[in-house]
């Protein structure tokens, strides 16, 4: 366990260090931050001085290191545009993002896990057929467009639902929570839906195949021959064993629904950092990208810690190493 | 030598087929015996040759595209094809139990060994959970299973493979089935373990007066366990009867050629070498006896006629134009 | 009370510059009103010296104040300074309002004054007190600010420089000064959860009397569509930014109204006057000569852009600034004088020698104009009308101000907009048509390398002037080259679309700083 | 070809209703991307023959339609029929295009890897792991936040998120290949690594890749729309189908539905069908389903 965490902490040492790297050096193809900040008949003197104000007039090389070094002191640089501390105001909106990701998460797991094994278990059916041909629709839609449609029937058209924002929040240790308030529902409704379908689709399938490969077993047919129940065969004895395919990409999905909520966000104006990701790329605002790109990093490495727990836990063959 | 006894399964003219994408496969193609009380049956036959088959068929777990289209399966005299998958899974397990063939996927990876004897329990007694665990530890230790009770809240995977296929056996033994079909029990363990659990559920058969079907392409097995051998070949029975006659007076050439494959000690190196050619394709069967082509024997009628079943002596039947006579040398 | 809404608007300023004209809110004050307004983007600062956008610049206006105000129709008021003199071509002296108080409480001094210029200065808004050289406190109440040479419009300019408290502004920093702003503005923060809302609430002690509107409410909606759909559901009484094409849709719904003013945005097309220009492959630049670059202007036809891209919604510029702007030249139409002709712009493109026309590239923004892309694409069917292959290379803004900055080395033609609300051409003369590097502070952004004489000249002269007039008249001389050299093509001003709940009155400002204290709700 | 008629492949897909809709659709798409211009009258791309007062007419059996405009017309006059089959040439090609460099350079690599082992493997493949931490429309996003839009830039961001998995396939076969015995055999022979890596591992580790590569083109197709769709994707003047669901949108709540439906139809159906035939693909090629 101890080797393991160590190994795990190594990986995501050298991880966040490649992706600060590689982010500092693309972003010098982007447009001068600079000229995002001045007025657009600057001087080439207040150009310069904003330069130096925003720390630009040095070398990347020098920029870099200056970054570095001031990581070990907790700061993580400052917003050209905001000129706020790049690390607080990502913090700042992430439980807006991580809410919508929870819900839609909720959202498909309740969904596609049932209906995955139930055309696991049946894939010759008629229903199987239709659950499947949906989930395939499913992947196959551009998430924006059902974003907008949902947006120009639910909320226009029909007034059943905002659309946008995040509508009232309470703050709860600190962080503000739109789930515990009616408005807040109907504000998160659209958009976790929306960053849903394709996370519910892929779960779908992947529940469905673990299934089927699971009944490929022979414990499944010697289960059957114990006189165990179809049913309780389905459930007792594979579903667990479908598990494992299905808590991996779950992982992968919460990166991906991350990743995906940058767009939603941006379609719904939700308050999150995946909108603020987009904005900052409008305005070449660096440091917020590159503090962006290592949380993510860093969310993706607790979550694959997290899988390689769960994995434990239901399967006793798998220790951490 | 066996004595006949009152039939515990009779299957009559049973017929499985796979409706796959090339054709009809006949699997199983009219095939009858019986299994008396407290009798062991060997089933014979190469690889392909529809054994397993036969023992899914009696306990009704064909999956499509596989379809047991005719004949009866009598268990006690009931036609178990009769009786809906509710009753069957009453008579699974309880009445029929069934050891595969890998022990390493034929357990649950997931559940400790203790919770997959338990469960049969659970299905087919009234006992309550501490007298199930005492019995479960109790089979454990008949199974020869040191430490038993230690060892049933361990998982499959921290046994050794002949360790594993005990642990199935207890499984197939624990709720008292008169019946119990072995598909290929010892095929994927090692050859010192394979007689070990050979013995192991010879004995455990024997001590409860059970019957068993003991599936396998290896007649030198069969020799060793079996009351009865019925050898198959390409779904259909060539030849059955008690173990001493056939084995030492075989009447099919195919059967000749099974026993000329016993291998000489441990050697399992060129398994029926004696046998030229292999194994026709079942969705293409040539005209006549399915045999012929790799029969040293086999005449022109051979090409024509399929051969009946027809009985020699003392309950034996071959189905061959040419049966050979000759005494084989032990 | 100054009202114009056209015309010489900064004669009315010199009318009034000097009489007390408080600016008192229309409505009763009424305890508990409220509004929320959707804006475009969340404000990127609530601190006046950390940076410049639109959304800021509306929250800055309601915390804080100048010594001059300017008023929504773009004339000029006092503000925080109750009167000034002109003392000598260079010194001015400011008499402060008395009793203005900060949020906090303290009392707003000239002290204040010198220090918020002096901290200008090293901030990231130099250009916020460029032209002044020197400012003392004479006393507690008045102000004396030397320029460094003659400027006539530098109160104009002192509309853009809103005061801070010494004494909190120092002790909270600049980085906490954007989370917790202090002025002495008609409101004061009550709440900002960043990218969800801003909530100001009417300060009690406001100078000209407390808002009609207690609680303000600002949601950033980026997206146009949803920003429509935010109105449409009544999640915001008053949305900026209309987009064009919604607004046939929202005047039908009958509960909104749609408010439009054309805006002091000219959106121009730069036109390199360079010998060799970096997008043609032609051994001369054609548009160095005066007739290639007539031809591209007729071959535009702006009413048609207005009409279909911008729903009608622009107007089509009549010169390079506005009417009501210092310069502008009182029935002078580039309109009329190069109208839409195909016909004319080919004999020209032909007597020019380019019969056969060429290929160039321009450089436009998607994210940055009202359809600035749409634009772009209509420019480039119009000119292959006139033989001019235009290859359009289009950019998000984030790219773009780095890519055409000058010396624009990659650059043959510009599309940009231009907004001057000083109300002033000549800044814009001399950044935009100045000779590049002649003179510090000068054509730094003129783009197309346009270079004439005597239009630097004239600005040089207007810029060490201190009389309006004389100033007024140079750079009329000035706009009067122009128009014939055709540096540039103007194209049009966007218009500013609002959208209102019914019962909300609120008129547009000119310079787009939308002003919950001018507004009121029924 | 009598052999593939006989096969059990051809037998199941005239068996599988989704293999042959997900063909035929893919079948649609690939007429459009070889014939296109001539299918339609007008090249939307062609900005100087539009007529911009032909602009917004909505589709030609709604009130104001034109005949000429079957599906209508966008703000700058452009035929949205043509808009979608030029479109969907620019989408279809653009997932081909990014898949194809994917694939080589993925197989290439991983064929390094898998033969070589040692530094390489460990270097190829620690930037694999690494990349693949992160969803690929965040990499493609970044990449092209830096690089800039264009339709050059769209396929180095996608293929460069769309080597590894064909890195890793093929790492992964190529190590069991060269354990056997002909390989071993051919190495001990002295072939050149060249020659063995080439006859006798790379046509061994291709299949797997069907699957991967025809799923590919539709992931690829989506990213690329949604990355246009915030506007850090193709350029303007040759709008891809997520473009022009884009544009679609800023006029959408002006019930100009039809210049974003359509387009974004196009590219449901077109992924819709990429994947049903992928989908039946991989059952047919992954003998472990069988």
């Amino acid at each position: 366990m101890l080797g393991y965490l160590t190994k795990r902490l190594i990986q995501m040492t050298v991880v966040l260090w490649v992706v600060s790297l590689i982010v500092f050096m693309m972003m010098s193809f982007t447009g001068d931050p600079v000229f995002m900040v001045v007025p657009i008949d600057a001087t080439d003197a207040e150009i310069a001085q904003a330069r130096r104000i925003l720390g630009l007039d040095q070398s990347l090389f020098v920029q870099y290191v200056k970054f570095l070094t001031s990581i070990f002191e907790g700061d993580f640089g400052r917003s050209y545009v905001f000129r706020q501390p790049a690390l607080d105001l990502i913090l700042q909106r992430m439980p807006a993002t991580l809410e919508m990701v929870l819900v839609a998460m909720a959202l498909a797991v309740v969904i596609s896990i049932p209906l995955g094994v139930y055309a696991g278990a049946h894939p010759g059916s008629r229903i199987s057929k239709t659950i499947m041909a949906g989930s395939l629709f499913g992947i196959s839609l551009p998430g924006f467009w059902v974003g907008m449609m949902l947006i120009y029937l639910l909320a226009v058209q029909w007034g059943w639902f905002p659309s946008s924002g995040r509508g009232d929040t309470v703050e709860v240790f600190g962080m503000r929570v739109s789930l515990l308030t009616a408005d807040g529902w109907t504000h998160i409704i659209l958009p976790a839906v929306t960053l849903s379908l394709g996370t519910m689709a892929i779960l779908l399938r992947i529940t469905r195949a673990g299934m089927m490969e699971v009944g490929r077993q022979d414990y499944m047919k010697f289960a059957r021959a114990k006189g165990v129940a179809p049913r309780d065969v389905l459930f007792r004895h594979g579903l667990k064993n479908s598990l494992i395919p299905v808590v991996t990409i779950f992982g992968l999905q919460i990166g991906d629904l991350i990743a995906f909520a940058t767009i939603t966000e941006t379609i719904f104006s939700w308050p999150g950092m995946g909108k603020l990701l987009i904005d900052s790329i409008y305005r070449a605002d660096r440091p917020v990208i590159v503090v962006y790109l290592m949380l993510v990093a860093l969310i993706f490495v607790v979550i694959n810690f997290l899988v390689d727990l769960l994995y434990t836990l239901i399967d006793p063959r798998i220790t951490l190493k | 030598m066996s004595v006949q006894k009152q039939a515990l399964l009779e299957v009559r003219d049973l017929k499985t087929r796979f409706y796959t994408f090339a054709g009809v496969v006949n699997a199983v193609d009219g095939v009858s015996f019986s299994v008396g009380r407290g009798e062991i049956l060997g089933l014979v036959g190469e690889s392909g040759g529809g054994k397993s088959v036969i023992g899914f068929s009696i306990l009704g777990l064909i999956d499509p595209p596989g379809k047991v289209d005719d004949g009866e399966i009598l268990f006690g005299g009931v036609d178990l094809r009769r009786k809906s998958e509710k009753e069957l899974q009453k008579i699974r397990g309880k009445e029929i139990a069934m050891v595969f063939q890998d022990p390493m996927t034929s357990l649950n990876p997931l559940q400790t060994v203790g919770e997959q004897i338990d469960e049969m329990l659970r299905l087919h007694s009234d006992l309550d959970g501490k007298a199930r665990r005492a019995r479960c530890i109790e089979m454990l230790s008949d199974v020869g299973i040191s430490e038993a009770e230690k060892r049933l809240n361990n998982y499959p995977h921290q046994f050794s493979g002949g360790m594993r296929q005990r642990v199935v056996i207890a499984i197939a033994m624990i709720a008292g089935p008169q019946l119990i079909i072995a598909d290929e029990p010892t095929t994927a363990l090692d050859v010192t373990i394979q007689s070990q659990i050979l013995k192991l559920m010879k004995q455990q058969v024997r001590e409860r007066e059970a019957s068993m079907i003991l599936i396998t392409h290896d007649l030198a097995v069969v020799s060793q366990m079996a009351d009865e051998i019925v050898v198959l070949y390409c779904g259909k029975i060539v030849e059955k009867g008690p173990k001493q006659d056939l084995i030492s007076k075989p009447a099919h050439p195919y059967t000749q050629g099974l026993l000329g494959s016993i291998p000489k000690l441990h050697d399992r190196q060129d398994r029926l070498t004696q046998i030229p050619g292999t194994v026709p394709d079942v969705r293409n069967l040539p005209q006549g006896c399915n045999f012929r082509e790799r029969c040293p024997f086999a005449q022109a009628r051979c090409a024509e006629e399929e051969p009946e079943q027809h009985a020699l002596d003392a309950g034996r039947s071959v189905a061959c134009h040419f049966p050979l006579e000759q005494e084989l040398a032990p | 009370m100054s009202v114009s809404l056209k015309g010489r608007s900064y004669r009315r300023f010199l009318a009034t510059a000097c009489t007390v004209a408080a600016l008192l809110p229309g409505a009763a004050l009424a305890e508990g009103k409220s509004v929320t307004i959707g804006l475009t983007a969340d404000p990127s600062h609530l601190y006046p010296l950390a940076g410049e956008e639109l959304s800021s610049n509306i929250m800055y206006y309601h915390l804080y104040d100048p010594l001059v105000k300017r008023n929504a129709d773009l004339s000029f008021g006092p503000g925080l300074a109750e009167s000034w003199e002109v003392l000598d071509d260079t010194t001015w002296r400011f008499k402060l309002r008395e009793g203005v108080t900060f949020h906090n409480g303290n009392a707003l001094t000239a002290d204040d004054v010198v220090f918020t210029v002096e901290h200008a200065r090293k901030s990231i808004r130099p250009d916020l007190v460029a032209n002044i050289a020197e400012v003392k406190a004479v006393d507690d109440l008045t102000v004396e600010i030397k320029t460094p040479q003659p400027y006539a419009v530098l109160a104009m300019d002192l509309a853009e420089l809103l005061i801070l408290d010494r004494e909190y502004t120092t002790a909270t920093g600049d980085e906490q000064m954007d989370l917790k702003p202090v002025g002495t503005g008609p409101y004061k923060l009550t709440e900002w959860i960043k990218e969800e809302k801003l909530v100001l609430e009417a300060f009690d002690g406001y100078w000209a009397g407390k808002a009609g509107i207690q609680t303000v409410t600002f949601r950033p909606v980026t997206n146009p569509a949803t920003r429509t759909a935010a109105l449409l559901t009544g999640e915001v009484d008053v949305i900026q930014d209309l987009a064009v094409r919604d607004v046939e849709r929202v005047k039908r719904e009958g509960d909104f109204e749609v408010l439009t003013r054309p805006s002091l945005l000219n959106v121009v097309l730069a036109m390199d006057t360079r010998e060799k220009s970096p997008t043609i492959s032609m051994a001369k630049n054609p548009m160095t000569d005066v007739r290639v670059r007539e031809a591209i202007a007729r071959a535009i036809d702006v009413d048609a852009i207005n009409k279909i891209v911008m729903n009608g919604l622009a107007t089509p510029s009549t010169q390079y600034v506005p009417s009501s702007h210092i310069g502008y030249v009182e029935g002078m139409n580039f309109r009329e004088m190069y109208p839409h002709d195909v016909e004319k712009g080919l004999e020209l493109m032909k007597e020019a020698g380019y019969a056969d026309g060429f290929t160039m590239t321009l450089d436009a923004t998607n994210n940055r104009y009202v359809n600035d892309a749409q634009i772009a694409q209509a420019l480039a069917s119009m000119l292959a009308k006139v033989k001019i292959d235009l290859q359009l290379n289009i950019m998000p803004k984030s790219n773009f101000w780095g890519y055409i900055r000058v010396p624009t080395e990659k650059s043959s033609f510009i599309m940009s907009g231009w907004d001057v609300p000083s109300g002033d051409a000549g800044s814009m003369y001399g950044a935009l048509f100045y000779t590049r590097d002649k003179k510090e502070g000068y054509g730094q952004v003129n783009r197309g390398s346009y270079s004439n004489p005597q239009v630097d000249a004239l600005v040089d002269k207007a810029d060490s002037t201190s009389k309006i007039e004389e100033r007024d008249g140079y750079l009329q001389e000035a706009t009067k080259i122009l128009m014939k050299d055709i540096p540039m093509v103007p194209v049009h001003y966007e218009q500013d679309i609002y959208a209102v709940r019914k019962g909300i009155t609120l008129e547009p400002r000119v310079d787009k700083f939308l002003w919950a204290y001018e507004m009121d709700v029924e | 070809m009598q052999g593939f008629l006989k096969s059990e492949f051809f037998f199941n897909y005239r068996r599988s209703a989704s293999a042959i809709i997900g063909s035929a659709l893919m079948l649609v798409f690939a007429i459009y991307v070889a014939f296109g211009p001539w299918l339609v009258a007008q090249n939307p791309h062609d900005i100087a023959s539009l007529e911009l007062l032909d602009s917004f007419k909505p589709p030609a059996w709604l009130e104001g339609g034109d005949p000429r405009y079957l599906l209508g017309t966008d703000g700058q006059g452009r035929d949205i029929l043509a808009s979608v089959v030029y479109g969907a040439r620019i989408s279809v090609m653009i997932g081909v295009t990014a898949m194809l460099c994917s694939c080589l350079i993925g197989t290439v690599l991983g064929l390094l890897a898998g033969f070589y082992r040692g530094v390489i493997d460990s270097f190829i493949m620690r930037i694999a792991d690494i990349q693949l931490s992160f969803p690929s429309i965040l990499i493609a996003l970044f990449l092209m936040s830096a690089v800039g839009t264009g339709i050059d830039k769209v396929l180095i961001a996608l293929t460069a998120v769309g080597w590894v998995v064909y890195a890793r396939t093929v790492r992964g076969s190529t190590l069991s290949e060269i354990e056997k015995e002909y390989v071993q055999a051919a190495r001990v022979a002295g072939l050149p690594d060249r020659k063995i890596i080439l006859k006798h591992v790379l046509p061994n580790v291709l299949t797997p890749l069907i699957v991967i590569a025809t799923i590919q083109v539709g992931t690829f197709v989506l990213i690329e729309a949604s990355l246009s769709f915030l506007g850090v994707g193709v350029p303007i003047t040759q709008p891809s189908l997520g473009l022009l669901v884009k544009n679609g949108f800023d006029v959408l709540f002006s019930g100009l539905w039809w210049t974003s439906a359509f387009p974004g139809l196009a590219i449901m159906m077109l992924v819709f069908g990429i994947n049903l035939f992928g989908d039946f693909l991989r059952d047919e090629l992954n003998p472990r389903l069988k």
